[in-house]
């Protein structure tokens, strides 16, 4: 079939390409497609270095922090003579090593609502992955951004032994904001900071993240849209649960964007510079790392 | 008796003496909904802090209820009776990462 | 409680120490143990970042393959300017690179009879994991010196879009060759080479591999001993399947151990040299990679 | 009838014209077991390579047979005889990385 790969590519994808369920075609996709992964920590690791090795043609990298000590268990493209540097940047020069056919773009900002709209218009595939000391803010805001421009979301978290994996607004499935359409009391929101991470954990959510963003791009095999991949390392225990249908009578964000035709830029920030992400979450600013609490 | 096996996990368990999987019997002379069970829950498996488990009589934010692996949102909410041998499930979200 | 971790180890590791189920006494174990990877490749790349990062003691990494360019969309630790380079020794530079606090030793050999007790009988902790290009040969021939020494095994292995997971001769859990008594015929036996493998599902089965390395040196949670992980990542489905337990009287190897007291050196070396694996399998050779067959 | 879902994976499903998940019914006027279901799937499920599926009576070496995610051996093997509604799934393993 017709291609746009050069002979050098086939040979480096060589063991990808032969796959019947993949094959050339969505090779293809992938070397057209770009894809935005928020967060360069435990998670966005493993998934940026698994969709830069397949060759996805663009990848954007986010993340306002910079490497600490106790960052560096789990978060396996930072070197321990890294300390200090931007953990986006540094991202970026590690998965540059590995392929540099991938076009790589570092954003060291926070996101909060006038970035956010912004960045993720730029990239036609979008794929997340939330860093450990994140919070609860910026997944609402997120979510809604992906919403508003009808964009996949790839959403893995961990904590502890645990993880949990899906695709948000994607197809017939749930929005975040159809799932949790309340934001939980910031006091029972614990992090990697206060309940701790083991680094497999992440390994295994963040490849999955890969795996599912590489599925929606070359629409190919069946996504976790609509279902969640629930797992206990632990005592290992996997679980698939099937979640409820986009909420489109109910989520403020998907009844938003169905109920018009088509919404236009300033539709959108409309919609967002309406919304009190601050008050909706019960905290002081988009990056508020400062509660400290006993965990759940 | 109502044979139910009641799971926490992402973190709920801690609320419950970090036991995860609980097998309860319950009288059945009358229905159980979701509704009842999570005051029967309340009373009898938490441990402390009742208000991180319910607010305003139904799941505080951030903790999603399965019934039989199925998000209760399906099955009809507060409202879904229970059947015999059902596994309810409390998977608090994760934010980590 | 009392351990002999370092302030800056303490550090290093906090987030991981924090976790309750780990904490300490499971940081003191890891550092006090050894783990063997056997193939770095897809499989072997991320397990030993992982169990780098985690503050694994000493890390010994087997492979007598070099990098090729066939091997960078999933083997995450090899940069695309190594090629021709040892895998083995690659890969620990990027582990050292991670973590300088773990010895690392790197073993550029073929397994076979004579290599594979000296090495292994070196490692008081065992792990495995198969590099792509291998055979079942290999795989045998591991499994049967880890039950005549008595070391678990870690045993992952991936293509196309399915991975399959579980630890053997642990407890009461079956070795490899209580489950598959008879070779299977080698013209059945594909790899990724002629079958394909995409570079997701080995993160995700290598960091698992690491995450159970861990629970066994540990001593921690539940491992899959005695039961196997089925992944199919095409439609996104995880079962995990209950396997028949030690095969006391059948298995030709937990059959030697067993009906004797205490093994000598001695003994492992002749049960070893009285099988013939060559024949078992129906290859040529220890490293036949020569038969390339239709898929299945 | 006997009601039964037949699935294979790992590699198995390419004998079976690349479909991994079969629902089929068998008339039960006699008793069904492994033995005879091999026999069943060989004649009608099975689309080429015979060798490749059984040997010498019994499954092939390298195929792990599973009733309801259990390994065939602990339920008897062959002579496990079949209920309504098993799932019977052959794994072939998996030796790349
Ligand atoms: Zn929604
Ligand atoms: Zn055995």
């Amino acid at each position: 079939m017709a291609h746009n790969l050069t002979n050098s590519e086939i040979e480096r994808y060589s063991r990808q390409l032969i796959i019947p369920d993949y094959g050339i075609e969505s090779q293809n996709k992938l070397k057209s497609s770009s894809i935005l992964i928020i967060g360069c920590g435990g998670l966005g690791c493993p998934s940026a270095l698994y969709l830069s090795t397949a060759g996805i043609g663009r990848l954007g990298l986010v993340d306002d922090d910079t490497i600490e000590i106790s960052n560096i268990h789990r978060q396996i493209a930072h070197d321990e003579n890294k300390i200090g540097i931007s953990k986006a940047q540094n991202l970026a020069d590690r998965c540059k090593a590995l392929n540099s056919l991938v076009k790589y773009e570092v954003h060291n900002i926070l996101f909060t609502k006038t970035t956010a709209l912004n960045l993720i218009e730029q990239y036609p595939f979008l794929f997340l992955s939330i860093y450990c000391t994140d919070n609860v803010i910026t997944r609402y805001l997120i979510n809604d951004v992906c919403v508003l421009l009808g964009k996949p979301l790839v959403s893995g978290s961990a904590l502890k032994f645990e993880g949990q994996l899906t695709v948000y607004n994607y197809l017939n499935g749930p929005c975040y904001r159809c799932l949790y359409p309340t934001a939980p009391p910031a006091h029972a929101v614990s992090n990697c900071s206060d309940a701790g991470i083991l680094g497999p954990i992440v390994g295994m959510i963040g490849s999955l993240q890969a795996l599912e963003a590489i599925k929606v791009v070359a629409e190919i095999g069946t996504c976790l849209n609509g279902r969640m991949m629930i797992f206990d390392g632990f005592d290992f225990l996997t679980r698939i649960i099937k979640l409820r249908p986009r909420q489109i009578e109910t989520c403020l964000m998907c009844k938003s964007v169905l109920s018009r035709e088509n919404l236009t830029k300033k539709d959108r920030e409309e919609i967002l510079e309406n919304f009190d992400y601050i008050e909706f979450c019960g905290v002081s600013n988009y990056n508020d790392k400062s509660i400290n609490i006993s965990i759940l | 008796m109502l044979h139910l096996t009641i799971e926490f996990s992402g973190g709920a368990e801690l609320l419950f003496g970090n036991v995860k999987k609980h097998q309860v019997e319950l009288n059945n002379d009358t229905k159980w909904t979701i509704r009842e069970l999570l005051v029967w829950i309340k009373d009898n498996l938490l441990k402390h802090k009742p208000e991180m488990f319910l607010q305003d009589e139904t799941i505080r934010p951030g903790i999603l209820i399965l019934v039989n692996d199925s998000d209760w949102d399906l099955l009809g909410n507060l409202s879904y009776e229970l059947n015999d041998n059902d596994n309810v499930t409390f998977i608090s979200t994760l934010h980590g990462g």
